[in-house]
């Protein structure tokens, strides 16, 4: 990147701020449960989505991630409403209220999900790469997954399969340290998680994921390689703030651990560069937060005043043409008197 | 109408839509170069290409999983599993990404991709290599499921199977590739969901899919024989189930029985014959018998394979224990 | 007797085989400095040292096949699947590894392992992690499957399974884990195989397994204020399956309403109704109810996860359609 | 090794003639439709079975492989009779007819199968491996798989496990080249698998597969350090003389590859060197083919002369204590007739 490019910084910022901040609303209104079951926050490791975002071409390139996937979808553009919606289980969220936090999807925008099994979003990228390959878009492929996945045998499979064929795949593993309660280091034989590019002669990068100029940067490389038919795998190597998910007690890790890499926040490191290159500006960064705290907030006025998803509609989203269920499920037994015979 | 074999009549249904729609490629262990370990994708390499018929690694999971993300963006991967038996390792990606993917959306990927090779006991192949897995697939929402038996019915739910904005498991049967049987010259489609009813009879019901539809043919003959006239199901497509051709049947004959190859507890065949049993409570005079493979894994020993599997015998002996024409109910 | 959740009788289960037996090791993700996702192994690295409690990566292929090694030379493992959604991944390993290994071996080996874990709907969770997965084991020969209901039988049939010299699958129910009961001071094993009667009842049997069996009984007690007379039958075991336990109940009623929080296609559900169809053909007044899940991936949203469910509404209507109470037949 | 240890060139040189004839044998009786189903015999890859098998202590060790098996199973010292038998289906096999040419099994001489999923071997011998350390016995796993397993997950899986958890494993890729028609090269991003040991931090060597000697040295490394704790992944670079199974047309390669392998034949470059250090002796080299040739006659023998599993052991071991049958397996209507009710 040019460094003196203001709008890339305050772009950067924007993004950033706007993960944390409707991470934090999620959290909140998780506890006021408004929401339920899993809700994977992103706080910490919004440097990974922003940077790599940055270098995308949503015009031609998708993305996938796992579970914790809010900050992801932000940084495609999905609207906050959209996923407050959602995570609100509405009709108006962005997977009608069936998908809720861990499958947020947004078909235009090529997010392509939020998937909650550890890794199974790797072999379906490189699916993804595969058609943008056939169908000579020059677009490629992101796919995030986390410290744990990468053990996972669909990793390497992908991995493989990326690199015989060429495919416009960029992997980025982002290692924020735990797989829930699990540190990185105890299930893993290697301490840089880029050198298991070797086995796929690929490239392999270790990239500092809380500094999202450097992210930005890897991510460039890399998309300009995978372009050509030359898939990387980066390690972004970051940190998750809160619990794996809501009801994680954490005792697994200190508090000052955590404090120790707050240090490092992401957004507090890309203003200290901002500043270093003469390029902050109080009041900008001001109106930045309050926007932030004004679309989260849109979002959840949003969300709270969104439909619930009628019953027959889980009848629906089954199949393309005319559904079918297997009896009794079509049979007028099966199912609740009222509401459900619409 | 020509004779075509099972195998070629699938290889038609594979060129044909190749032919008319360049988002149709097929992905498989030794499908290319090798013309695919049954030869089922024979010549398609040379008419294709490199770029639309590809052979994979030995990865079942990841090479499934793959031929997912290219039907979310529009391709109509046709993915071949060597056998069945190996798509226990992909199982993941078909339940919990193929399936899934339009409803956990909310409905906005259409994921339309075919996932086919051979299911079933073949012959002298020990407990991992035999095995019907039909069941794994008709369980779950969100996918299709067919198991053709003839020629006619493998090249035309094929081609629908490749055309369908959903995903579909084809079950073919390895013991049929070499089958040969009448199929139309001109192009022509067999819809998913439609049974068919391949003789008509008043006395009871035989219904099966797959292979064992051959054996119901052969018991249907046998009983005639002793002046039984059997009416014989085939299923064709498991998901959707025609349940009103089936039920049509059993209103005529008042008894059935149901074939399956596989294990019986959570079995296709064990659900028919439930639906069976229940839809038509008041239209039969008895139990409904469900002939299935012994509950063991396959044995390598020819005889013992044999004996574990349905047989025109077992059949023949359950219709007539449906007719209460030896074994004396109760 | 105290009172004990169910998870606190799986984990007493683990404790006394684990201080009775040194082949006992329990793997797993997050078993051990984690006390289990669901604290199902708390306490038990403590206990019992990192040898025999193990944190695995997520590689549920891996570490399942790992165990299924460990058993053919002697230990015991306990494998501990976070979810059994997750186990799709790991299927190959139990259907063609610990399932087959004996019989194909000509009986040289035992595989005395353990694989358990919840199954079926909890809340909030969509499609992926919201399913209820008993057929794809209860289908296999080879295994043992069994789905207790309350924290006795959570406890007496996990130190069965443990001590069975066959594999054995576990289904726990997430939404049992707090669930307090009964159970008795004094060790106890609850044998694998046995169906338990919960009520006697003349009018109709209702069965099921796992966490519906809990909907059974508040759909008993609803039907007895209407002067219904259920028999609620507990299955525990899927395979074996207790038939005699339940044949004998429906001779006393003539009357079945069979629930199964799976999909319905080739499930256990339709499984046993049909078993009880065939079987009980000259006792049944009606028509075998079967209660299921419907036919769909399971949604977010919290009022249509639990629409989707069998509910005590659900089975109260069923039942009373077996007794011809509301719904006219046919 | 010492390479003047005559008794170890005569042993070695003993174990891979056997493994020739008895496959050349079990081909011919599979042509006379005594054998049926799939037979993927070993010749031309003799040397790695045979000099990983010496240098195994079989008192402790164990083996494990895919359903390429029969050589292994000789080099564990289980007798051609009853390898043979299990071949014909009957009873007298080593898995009473039950598992055929890919599940050969003997648990006494600690050869643990005979897989017929490709990989899956690689997770049970981790799980192997996992006892031996439990229980110290220190013992060793060796674990075979071919050059087309590599690639599934189940042995990236399992390589991590054992490293993690410091499993006694010896890891053997035998890359004969090709997995079925596919050569290896068009499948694999890498072209020396042993470095695919540096994702788990483990040490990988290629050795020449051809070479038995070179083999033995290798795996007596390999287990010296897994018997410390330390996994390593061998890659035995060799060659599969004959067609996949039985019925490969091998239009895939040309006659002329196979003729140029068969030049550095593994019994040939033995005796090569068993001459070079002066321990040739025609007599006992021909005493010795006569023996294997006599031992597989006997074997051929044995399996025709031994009787046919009766139909009721098909309800055999399936459990280990009273077998039960879901029904309507287990009533009298879905046996056949006659013989099955025994
Ligand atoms: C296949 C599978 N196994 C287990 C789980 C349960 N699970 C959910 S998240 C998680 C930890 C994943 O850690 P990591 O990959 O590091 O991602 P992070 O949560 O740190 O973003 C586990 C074990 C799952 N969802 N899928
Ligand atoms: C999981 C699985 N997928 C596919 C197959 C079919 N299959 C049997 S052998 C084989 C090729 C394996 O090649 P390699 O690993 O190189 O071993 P080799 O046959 O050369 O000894 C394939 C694809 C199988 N048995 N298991
Ligand atoms: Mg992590
Ligand atoms: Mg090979």
């Amino acid at each position: 990147m040019n460094p003196s490019d203001a709008d890339l910084f305050w772009k950067l910022r924007a993004d950033m701020v706007l993960m944390r901040v409707f991470e934090e609303k999620a959290g909140q209104m998780y506890g006021l449960r408004k929401i339920g079951g899993f809700c994977h926050l992103y706080n910490g490791q919004e440097a990974v989505a922003a940077g790599v975002a940055s270098a995308m071409d949503y015009s031609k390139d998708y993305v996938l991630t796992g579970y914790r996937d809010h900050g992801h979808a932000l940084a495609a553009g999905m609207e906050p409403k959209t996923i407050m919606a959602e995570l609100y289980g509405k009709i108006t969220g962005c997977s009608r209220g069936k998908g809720g936090s861990m499958h947020l999807f947004d078909a235009q925008r090529h997010f392509l999900g939020g998937n909650g099994i550890v890794g199974a979003q790797i072999p379906v990228a490189a699916g993804v790469a595969f058609a943008q390959k056939y169908r000579k878009t020059g677009g490629a492929t992101v796919v995030f997954f986390g410290d744990g996945a990468i053990h996972q045998g669909a990793f390497h499979e992908a991995m493989n399969l990326a690199k015989i064929w060429k495919l416009p795949l960029v992997s980025v593993c982002e290692n924020n340290q735990w797989g829930m309660g699990t540190s990185w280091k105890r299930v893993s034989s290697v301490d840089d998680f880029s050198v298991m590019a070797t086995s796929y002669g690929m490239r392999g990068e270790l990239v500092d994921g809380m500094d999202v100029l450097e992210v930005r940067a890897a991510a460039l490389r890399a998309l300009a390689e995978a372009r050509e038919g030359r898939p990387v795998l980066i390690e972004a190597r970051t940190y998750r703030y809160k619990g794996h998910s809501m009801s994680d007690p954490q005792k697994y890790r200190t508090r000052d651990e955590v404090e120790e890499y707050k240090k490092q926040d992401p957004i507090l490191i890309l203003e200290h560069r901002m500043k270093e290159a003469g390029r902050w500006d109080d009041a900008k960064a001001e109106a930045q937060d309050r926007a932030a705290e004004e679309a989260t907030k849109e979002a959840v006025d949003f969300a709270e005043n969104s439909a619930a998803p009628a019953l027959h509609t889980l009848y629906e989203d089954v199949y393309a043409g005319e559904p079918f269920f297997m009896a009794p499920s079509a049979t007028p037994l099966n199912k609740e008197p009222s509401p459900c015979r619409s | 109408m020509s004779q075509l074999s099972y195998r070629d009549a699938l290889n038609r249904a594979l060129d044909e839509e190749m032919a008319r729609d360049d988002a149709v490629v097929l992905l498989g262990e030794e499908v290319a170069e090798y013309d695919g370990a049954y030869k089922v994708t024979r010549g398609l390499l040379g008419k294709y290409g490199a770029e639309r018929v590809l052979d994979t690694p030995i990865t079942e999971l990841g090479f499934t999983g793959l031929g997912v993300g290219a039907a979310m963006v529009g391709l109509k991967p046709v993915v071949e599993w060597m056998t069945h038996n190996f798509a226990l390792l992909a199982l993941d990606q078909v339940v919990n990404e193929a399936a899934k993917t339009r409803h956990m959306s909310g409905g906005q990927f259409n994921v339309p991709i075919v996932f086919r090779g051979p299911n079933g006991p073949a012959e002298y192949l020990s407990s991992q290599h035999s095995q019907a897995l039909a069941s794994y697939w008709a369980h779950v929402p969100g996918i299709k499921v067919v198991a053709p038996a003839f020629p006619a019915d493998a090249c035309g739910l094929l081609k629908s199977a490749i055309r369908d904005p959903d995903p579909v498991v084809v079950l073919e049967a390895e013991m049929l590739y070499g089958f040969k049987g009448e199929v139309p010259d001109e192009e022509f489609l067999v819809p998913i969901g439609q049974a068919a009813v391949l003789k008509s009879g008043r006395d009871v019901t035989l219904v099966s899919f797959g292979k064992p539809v051959h054996l119901l043919l052969q018991a249907a003959a046998e009983l005639a024989q002793e002046g039984v006239d059997a009416d014989v199901i085939d299923l064709r497509s498991l998901r959707p189930l025609d349940e009103t051709t089936l039920m049509a049947s059993v209103a005529r004959t008042g008894r059935a029985v149901v074939v399956d190859e596989s294990w019986p507890a959570a079995s296709v065949g064990a659900y028919v014959a439930h639906r069976i049993a229940t839809e038509g409570f008041d239209l039969l005079d008895a139990p409904v018998e469900f002939v299935s493979s012994e509950d063991v894994p396959m044995p390598y020993n020819h005889a013992l394979e044999l004996a574990v599997q349905p047989s025109v015998r077992k059949i023949v002996a359950a219709a007539k224990k449906a007719l209460y024409l030896e074994v004396p109910h109760g």
